[in-house]
């Protein structure tokens, strides 16, 4: 199953990409995702306590499952305002 | 309940958001600006860049605007966030709220500002002369 | 605390407004602004009539300026209002706060309209197409 | 003694004038020139029980000694905003 990420702020500059699509199994929730994307970008891993995930645009739970074609965003603390 | 949401790459223009707001049946408007400060942790600022996960962002202020409605009396709910380069002083974040009473006015545009900072995905990223720095969103 | 209180007869600008107030320290601008409604009581409202005494009006926009500035810490506060014909749906006050932070300038922006409304000498005539009456404040 | 009464909004056109001159006697308060104001203006008697009074632009008692001088404002209920 393929997930699109995208990437903002310090999150994608950490990762030096916008977006990049994860491949996560058979089946997979936020969490093993978040495991995922660690493997594969390093430096996201400080950041992993301090971000909230968005899937298909609506803040989710470790444990929310996720779904081929999947929009998910990773959320470092906002500051807009 | 009538309600704008937007974001915008260009300088918020307040004439614009008064318009956007203005009702005859309404008692009271409340009107809440963020503008960006020349100084933060000691440095001097030279100007912000804003990003934004725009559809979600714009959802996030429809839903907003839509939980306020429900809380208090409003006639017109306008939320514009800055997106890109903003100069130190200008409007970063405008919310406009028109309501029956004034009190329900302030209440709702407050409340707005309040969630709009917790649940918005946007992001400040401040530039000094010598480098640039994404705000941590705790200490806002 | 800067300070800028006015009685004006031709419309409030709100452009203006937010200049007097735009400030590179403050955290947050709250602006309330009172418009015209087209109706009261049941009767079509064509325009609104504003008297004032006007040296006292001004002084109890001072002397509220002061006594918020020393409850909050407000930069900049701006207080003006309407005199003579006001057409419905415009802005009959303007009363705008820079405050280091943003709750302060929501509070201290609600107190000083809730403040003008009470203590400062001006009053309202409707008008209608076939008549006039002076509003009763209690109603306000 | 002489003061100098200003009247607003509804009071000014109850009683036919924006202004008058009032002599109180030797002494007098703002609960005596209220007196003498509705003698000369009967209109005004409604009022009497819902009008503020200001010397010199502050709000006053009726207890409060009046001056040769002062200016002395009618403050029917307000109604800005």
């Amino acid at each position: 199953m393929t997930v699109r990420v995208r990437l903002f702020a310090n999150l994608r500059e950490a990762a030096g990409t916008a977006e990049c699509e994860v491949e996560t199994g058979s089946a997979g929730d936020v969490g093993r995702l978040l495991d995922l994307l660690c493997a594969d970008y390093p430096m996201l891993m400080p950041h992993r306590n301090y971000l909230r995930v968005a899937v298909n645009r609506v803040y989710a739970r470790p444990e929310t499952l996720l779904h081929e074609g999947d929009e998910v965003a990773l959320i470092p603390p906002t500051s807009g305002g | 309940m009538q309600e704008n949401v937007a974001l915008s790459a260009v300088p918020i223009q307040l004439s614009g958001i008064f318009e956007s707001v203005r009702d005859p049946g309404a008692g009271g408007i409340d009107i809440f600006l963020g503008t960006t400060r020349k100084t933060s942790g000691g440095k001097e600022v030279i100007a912000l860049e804003y990003e934004a996960y725009e559809p979600m962002a714009l959802q996030k202020f429809h839903e907003l605007a839509a939980e306020a409605s429900g809380k208090w009396r409003l006639r017109k709910v306008t939320i514009v966030h800055r997106t890109g380069r903003v100069a130190v002083g200008d409007i970063s974040v405008a919310i406009a709220v028109a309501a029956v009473h004034r009190a329900e006015a302030f209440e709702a545009c407050r409340w707005l500002i309040d969630g709009l900072k917790k649940y918005a995905p946007i992001w400040k990223k401040e530039l000094y002369r010598d480098g640039s720095e994404w705000v941590d969103g705790f200490t806002g």
